[in-house]
């Protein structure tokens, strides 16, 4: 043998049959029992997922009883049915008078350590952002979290001003974070002392969504109304 | 089992007890450190993280001790990694059934569990030697030990990270929370904490036990 | 004289030693530290005494302390660890609490140089090993800043500096609206810079009238208070060259691409704390290589990360991690460049 | 940079969120084979070299899964396919490259099964990386988990001349470094934002 | 220390090295001056590198000085000869300056006697083949003054594969206080250059370079008046810096070559020899005498009455002392310089072939630097930047305390050391480098020699 391996007499093998009946009949129990558990597991799941998804749109359009997802696609409005919430992008909140409150959607930029993912509440009518609530983000605690705990931060959404221009094509004002104590435009965001760059990160997450959204959403407005058949 | 060259062990107090102090597979055998690490920010994640791996613990070693006698030694360690694959996929499903934030918080860790050193070790080196009642109080020990451990540093980290204690305020608004508890090097310095004041506390023993013996 | 009685003293070679020793170099950079913390006493007031005094104290008494728990004979007396507390109370913010740079203190002392064995053994810079420390665990006290020159600096603490133990700092808005009425930025001339795109004017950095922590203010002040070191011998000025002349060149190289966006190396070299780092950081030598070849890539490494977590980190100021990352890659950097013994047979000889 | 471009996947995974010192995944290994600087090599390049392979093996089988809404098997398939797979590589190497198998070859089985592997396999798949997003991604944690145990292995050799207390331990030891090492590399943070 | 400009300075000298305090105003101005016979000279009969001499002479034997009295044993040895008139009193173990006691020759000095060499045998080097001087200057029982006490015999029959082109002669003398090489330069310069015309004959070198530091410049000149015509012969002057003197230290500063890790100057086509070496045989040559006294600093702050002497072999410690005074009540006694010499541990060691130096350092001195060794190595790299062999001895010495001795040898290239102590002169903790290092090396030999044994 050309190898240097002392070479060691391996044990007599089972026939490889036993071998594979043996794995074989493993391999199927193993199945079966996570097949058994996702059939159990599955709606649940579907619904802990939906109602994490409620949670946050009640919870970034606080006056809203209902949400209706819609799908924003190609420049044309659709609405989804309750159940095809994981392909919205696009969520109405009514109030008890089925009046729309506001339309959640999210958006995303590069914070300090990660990406931040944020769900943010339009109010079409102000046509301002009224708030918004961190789906998603590694931001250190007590530093980049703040930005959904400081109050002077929270301030800026009152609304927050995202009108479009005179086309509707574009934002009039692009959305920008400026220093602590420098605000002085309706569309600047007075950002957190020590936390600046998640402070960047919310504003820049409005103003690439909303760039990209706004225009479509207010050009097929109509098509937003209230899911029927809910009471 | 007559190539074994360890016979079954018999029942006792030891085969529960070795698994939460002789032998913690955290403090002692350091093994499975990555989620030990990763998910004990918090108080909460190490209990639901332990109790995870507990439950993977348990189910793997009677299953593992009950096939003891069917699986071809050849073809074991396929076998027994199938097995905790497929408690690990059902654990990562009922938490995600339980609590989606939870599930957010533990992350890729619970179904990490399956190449979680402690599991597949115990499998190897005892379910597949031993009575089914033995892997079974083997395994309850070992889940304990490592959920205890898990326990440690959740608790260290959590209460000088956040401040608080299973997300229960402790100091008030104005406590400064130590943030980098909460972050990766917080890990690595609470468990080297630990195991400091562990070989502090032995040494300690150790010195007051060669001076019992050399006043005697 | 008769030698009968004589006493004959066995000795071994070389009898005879020349050398400053640690005791007397250490002695030396606390001297060439002082200038430094006193010019940071008269920019920012009691506030920085009192903080010079809660880091050297502490360090002292860590060390003194755990020297007596391991029954080992205190080495507070090396200087060292003084060194260790100036240094660490340069770095930290003027307002910064105390009881938070006591915390700073004990971690950069007690896991950054007594867990691995005390001096000489630690494998990163401690005051450094501190200062992280700190950054992680009190991120907002650490990027709090306040304006130098406050009227009423040397009978007035800076509010945050007196927290109570465990508690968080109150606001100290207030009170930076009573020294600053004219609206004082809060912000280094660094964050100025990376974030507003704000350049300040190079004197005032050589001068050091700008905000920032304790001891990163007077470029110049430190530049010379180092070249006292460098005349007695005592610091190794190829360390500090190596770093300024590359963040010098890899400013330089984005400048000429984008004048706009990066600022030019003047500004870079003398803000923050390039100047402190390079010159009394970077210079640490237990966590520097030795080797000759060595020194110079290690001084060329944190010039490069420096710049670049300057420019394109999420952080403003990357000198702290840039030394500690060289620190931790010097014994790599010390075993590739051992020097070429006298006499050592060509490559091709040795098979 | 944007997050989805690949220098930016690469950079992630080795510098920003190392996966050893910021994601915790192959601590067993890194804290097991960082003594000597050449092993740690040796290990370094083996973990690359495994990656790529589960990596590539992780994404075909995924692809397959989703295809046959087979999802709730992926744990079970991914760690059966990477391990005899990496075993496949493995019989390959010793084959055709003695040399190179006696470098790396010892630490294969160690490494088939950790963590890090099936860590990276599950990322890729969460946040739905393309074939060549996982390439770099593999590099990129690859490349990291070989600087954080170089770099360890350095500190742990220079170490071994020192006089730490008897009271630390060995495991003890490293942890602290490693606490340092991760403290570090959290300068890196928003590198390329 | 961190030197950055070195590479710009014009080459002449090796790179590395230390600057310690010369001292050797207490001596470099007095000529060399006889000192009186001691009633009873001890002669080792191993004072050289080799295997040790057979005596040739019986207890109660008279011997005239000049006379042999004990024979070399084999080629890698060399005869003695009395040191003066007298009569053989006992032949046993005496302490040395080395530690271990070894078989001596203890000779009674007649006090009376003229002491004058009458033993005269005239001979002519110009006439005599290579292998016939060889064998000459073995018969005059030289060996290397220059410390090493290397038969100097035995650098002359370089192996048969290298040939020696350039004979350099070592008049560096870079150790502080001593002056001896100086004093010789200054004083005998004839004898110097037959002595070096010998040397180039028996290894057939057409050329060679006297080579000293730039500290003697006095020396340079007395030489450069008596220099052959031919130009055969040169004296240059190097910079003065420790340690200059080592062979190849100097192989770099006068002929720019690095001779090879593990091999002899010959190797590189040189042959290096100490001056007072070089004189000595030119003396003594041309008479067919052989050593009996030698040129000894006497020197240091612990001595009232500090010079140069010509010191009888054998002569004892203490005697010298008695005879020049000394401050304090307890010294250390070092046999060579302050870098390099050894103390010696009782005032009955005599002195021998290889020491031109006996230098008196008072406890106070020594108390003062005791301070230093209290700390650990903190990597200051200032021994790097010292070592003439470029090793590290940073890294050596760490492993050394922790008794790594295989590591050192086949990572640090320990054996390359020579033990300068340029290192421990620098170190600012105060780590007894060199001594680490000697340990290590002989811990390194037993061990070899031990498996050596065991394999045979
Ligand atoms: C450990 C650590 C964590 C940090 N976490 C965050 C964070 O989560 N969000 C953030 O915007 N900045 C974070 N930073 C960066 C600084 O706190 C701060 O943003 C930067 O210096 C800019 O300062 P400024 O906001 O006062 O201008 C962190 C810094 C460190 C050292
Ligand atoms: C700014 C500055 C202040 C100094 N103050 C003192 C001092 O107060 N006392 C002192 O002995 N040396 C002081 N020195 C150092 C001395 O100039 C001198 O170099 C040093 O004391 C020599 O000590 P050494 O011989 O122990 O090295 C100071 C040096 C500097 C640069
Ligand atoms: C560190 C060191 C320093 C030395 N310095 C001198 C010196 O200054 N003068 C000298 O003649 N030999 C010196 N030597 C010895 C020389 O290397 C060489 O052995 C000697 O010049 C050979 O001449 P010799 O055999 O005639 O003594 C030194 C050796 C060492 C290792
Ligand atoms: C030039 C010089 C710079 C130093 N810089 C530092 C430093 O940045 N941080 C520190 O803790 N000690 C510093 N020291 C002191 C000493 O080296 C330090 O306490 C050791 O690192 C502790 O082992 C310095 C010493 C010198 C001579
Ligand atoms: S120091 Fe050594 S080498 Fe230099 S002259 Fe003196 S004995 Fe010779
Ligand atoms: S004693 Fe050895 S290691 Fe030290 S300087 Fe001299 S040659 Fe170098
Ligand atoms: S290795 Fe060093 S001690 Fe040994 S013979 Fe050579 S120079 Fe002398
Ligand atoms: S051995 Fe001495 S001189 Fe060399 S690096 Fe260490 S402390 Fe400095
Ligand atoms: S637990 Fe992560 S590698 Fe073992």
């Amino acid at each position: 043998m050309s190898d240097e391996t002392p070479n060691v007499t391996a044990p007599a093998l089972p026939s490889s049959r036993k071998l594979i009946t043996a794995l074989a009949a493993i391999a199927m129990i193993s199945g079966l029992l996570v097949a058994v558990t996702f059939q159990v597991t599955a709606p649940v799941i579907k619904k802990n997922q939906q109602e994490a998804l409620e949670r946050a749109i009640f919870q970034v359009l606080p006056e809203a009883t209902v949400a209706a997802n819609f799908q924003l696609e190609g420049g044309q409005l659709t609405a989804l049915t309750a159940e095809q919430f994981a392909d919205a992008n696009v969520f109405a909140g009514f109030n008890a008078e089925n009046q729309l409150v506001g339309v959640a959607m999210e958006g995303a930029a590069r914070g300090y350590q990660d990406v931040v993912r944020i769900l943010y509440a339009y109010d079409p009518a102000q046509e301002g952002i009224l708030g918004f609530t961190v789906l998603q983000s590694s931001e250190t605690p007590g530093i980049g979290d703040k930005v959904e705990t400081d109050d002077a931060f929270l301030a800026n959404f009152n609304p927050l001003d995202a009108r479009l221009n005179e086309a509707g094509d574009a934002l009039a004002n692009p959305i920008i974070t400026v220093k602590n104590g420098r605000k002085v435009n309706p569309w600047e965001i007075d950002g957190i002392s020590g936390a600046t760059i998640t402070s960047t990160a919310v504003a820049n997450a409005l103003n690439e969504s909303a760039a990209t959204m706004l225009p479509t959403l207010m050009a097929n407005q109509d098509a937003l109304v209230a899911p029927k058949g809910t009471d | 089992m007559a190539t074994d060259p360890r016979a079954p062990e018999p029942l006792s107090l030891a085969t529960f007890t070795q698994g939460i102090w002789k032998e913690n597979p955290v403090f002692v055998m350091l093994l499975g450190l990555c989620p030990v690490l990763a998910v004990t920010n918090t108080a909460t994640n190490a209990l639901a993280m332990g109790l995870a791996t507990l439950f993977v613990l348990l189910c793997s070693g009677v299953l593992v001790s009950l096939l003891r006698k069917v699986i071809p030694k050849q073809v074991r360690i396929a076998c027994y990694i199938i097995i905790i694959a497929t408690f690990v996929t059902i654990v990562d499903y009922a938490i995600q059934a339980i609590s989606l934030d939870l599930h957010r918080a533990l992350g890729a860790f619970i179904q990490l569990i399956v190449v979680n050193c402690v599991i597949l070790g115990r499998a190897e080196s005892y379910a597949s030697k031993n009575t089914v009642i033995n892997a079974f109080v083997n395994a309850l020990g070992m889940g304990v030990g490592f959920t205890l451990a898990l326990l440690c540093l959740g608790v260290v980290r959590e209460i000088l990270g956040f401040g608080t204690l299973f997300a229960i305020e402790l100091f008030g608004a104005s406590f400064q929370p130590w943030a980098v508890f909460a972050l990766p090097p917080g890990g690595f310095f609470a468990l080297a904490g630990w195991l400091f004041l562990f070989a502090y506390i032995r040494k300690r023993r150790a010195a007051a036990q060669s001076e019992e013996t050399h006043v005697a | 004289m008769s030698t009968a009685g004589h006493k004959v003293v066995l000795h071994t070679s070389p009898h005879l030693r020349e050398t400053p020793s640690v005791k007397v170099i250490m002695r030396n950079v606390v001297w060439a530290l002082l200038p430094i913390v006193a010019f940071s006493v008269y920019q920012f007031g009691i506030s920085v005494l009192a903080l010079t005094f809660v880091c050297v104290g502490t360090c002292i008494g860590v060390e003194h302390v755990a020297c007596r728990l391991s029954g080992k004979q205190s080495t507070v007396n090396d200087w060292s660890v003084t060194i260790t507390g100036l240094l660490l109370a340069l770095t930290l913010p003027p307002g910064f609490p105390l009881w938070m740079a006591a915390v700073a203190a004990i971690a950069g002392v007690g896991i950054g140089k007594l867990f691995f064995g005390g001096l000489g053994y630690n494998i990163m810079n401690p005051a450094l090993i501190g200062r992280a420390f700190a950054q992680a665990a009190f991120t907002a006290p650490m990027t709090t800043w306040v304006p130098i020159m406050a009227e009423d600096r040397f009978t007035q603490f800076i509010p945050s500096t007196l927290t109570l133990p465990f508690l968080r700092p109150e606001s100290i808005q207030p009170w930076l609206a009573s020294v600053a009425p004219d609206g004082f930025s809060g912000a280094t001339p660094l964050a100025l810079m990376k974030f507003e795109q704000v350049p300040t004017e190079s004197l005032s950095l050589l001068l050091g009238s700008t905000a920032g922590s304790a001891g990163e203010t007077s470029a110049l002040l430190i530049m010379l208070c180092g070249a006292y070191l460098v005349y007695r011998r005592m610091m190794d000025v190829r360390i500090t060259i190596s770093i300024l002349v590359v963040a010098a060149l890899t400013t330089t190289v984005f400048y000429l691409i984008n004048p706009d966006t990066y600022p030019g190396p003047l500004f870079m070299l003398c803000s923050g704390g390039m100047m402190l780092g390079a010159v009394f950081m970077a210079t640490d030598m237990v966590a520097s290589p030795v080797t000759p070849l060595g020194v110079w890539i290690y001084g060329g490494l944190i010039g490069f990360i420096t710049i670049i977590i300057r420019l394109f980190g999420g952080l403003s100021e990357g000198i702290m991690y840039a030394i500690l990352l060289a620190n931790a890659c010097s014994p790599l950097i010390s075993s590739v460049t051992q020097p070429r013994r006298y006499g050592a047979p060509s490559k091709k000889g040795t098979g | 940079m944007s997050p989805d471009s690949h220098a930016f996947i690469f950079l992630n995974a080795f510098l920003i969120n190392n996966f050893v010192l910021a994601m915790f995944l192959g601590l067993c290994p890194f804290l097991g084979v960082s003594g000597k600087v050449k092993t740690a090599w040796n290990m370094g390049l083996a973990v690359i070299f495994v990656m790529i392979v589960s990596s590539v093996c992780a994404f075909g089988i995924n692809h397959l899964l989703v295809r046959y809404n087979l999802e709730f098997l992926r744990l079970i398939c991914y760690i059966a396919v990477i391990a005899s797979a990496v075993q496949l590589v493995e019989m390959f190497v010793k084959k055709f490259s003695p040399a190179l198998f006696r470098t790396l070859g010892i630490f294969l089985p160690l490494i088939t099964t950790n963590c890090a592997i099936l860590g990276l396999a599950l990322f890729q798949t969460n946040r739905e990386y393309d074939f060549t997003q996982c390439l770099a991604f593999s590099l990129g944690a690859g490349a990291g988990f070989t600087l954080a145990l170089v770099l360890m292995a350095g500190l742990r050799e220079k170490l071994e001349l020192a006089d730490v207390p008897d009271t630390v331990t060995q495991a003890a030891l490293s942890l602290m470094i490693a606490g340092l090492l991760s403290l570090t590399f959290m300068g890196f943070a928003g590198l390329g934002g | 220390m961190f030197d950055l400009l070195s590479f710009l300075r014009p080459s002449g000298t090796f790179s590395h090295g230390i600057h310690p305090a010369e001292n050797k105003h207490y001596t470099a101005h007095m000529p060399i001056r006889r000192l009186p016979f001691a009633p009873e000279l001890v002669l080792p009969l191993s004072q050289h590198f080799g295997a040790p001499s057979e005596a040739i002479v019986h207890p109660g034997q008279e011997v005239v000085r000049g006379e042999p009295i004990a024979k070399a044993n084999g080629f890698m040895s060399v005869p003695l000869h009395a040191p003066a008139t007298g009569r053989i009193k006992r032949i046993e173990l005496m302490p040395t300056a080395k530690g271990p006691r070894t078989p001596s020759i203890i000779l009674e000095v007649y006090p009376g006697d003229s002491q004058e060499v009458r033993y005269d045998f005239p001979r002519d080097y110009t006439t005599m083949e290579p292998a016939d001087i060889v064998k000459a200057v073995q018969d005059t029982g030289l060996v290397g003054l220059g410390g090493a006490a290397f038969p100097t015999h035995v650098k002359l029959s370089p192996p048969k594969e290298h040939k020696v082109h350039t004979v350099l002669l070592n008049g560096c003398e870079c150790e502080p206080f001593l002056t001896t090489d100086h004093r010789v330069m200054l004083e005998y310069p004839e004898d110097l250059i037959r002595g070096t015309k010998i040397l180039m004959k028996a290894l057939g070198a057409e050329r060679a370079i006297i080579g000293t530091e730039e500290n003697k410049m006095d020396a340079v000149a007395a030489i450069q008046a008596v220099l052959p015509a031919d130009g055969s012969i040169e004296v240059r002057a190097v910079p003065t810096k420790y340690p200059q003197g080592a062979e190849k230290m100097l192989a770099k500063a006068l002929m720019g070559v690095e001779i090879p890790s593990g091999s002899f100057p010959s190797s590189v086509g040189l042959g290096v020899f100490n001056v007072a070496s070089t004189a000595e045989l030119g003396a003594l040559f041309p008479h067919s005498q052989g050593v009996i006294e030698r040129v000894v600093t006497v020197t240091g702050p612990g001595i009232e009455k500090p010079g140069n002497y010509l010191v009888p072999i054998g002569t004892p410690i203490g005697f010298i002392l008695d005879q020049l005074g000394f401050a304090g009540s307890a010294n250390t006694l070092i046999m060579g310089g302050p870098m390099m010499g050894g103390s010696v541990s009782s005032l009955e060691v005599p002195m021998t072939k290889g020491s031109g130096g006996l230098l008196v350092l008072t406890e106070q001195i020594l108390e003062q630097q005791h301070e230093l060794s209290t700390h650990p190595c903190i990597s200051c790299a200032q021994c790097l930047d010292a070592c003439p062999m470029h090793l590290n001895p940073s890294q050596l010495g760490k492993l050394a305390y922790k008794h790594r001795y295989e590591d050192m040898q086949s990572d640090f290239h320990l054996m390359d050391c020579f033990e300068c102590g340029c290192c421990s002169y620098v170190c600012p903790s105060g780590i007894p480098l060199v001594q680490y290092f000697r340990i290590a090396k002989s811990s390194l030999r037993e061990q070899a020699a031990r498996e050596r044994a065991a394999a045979s």
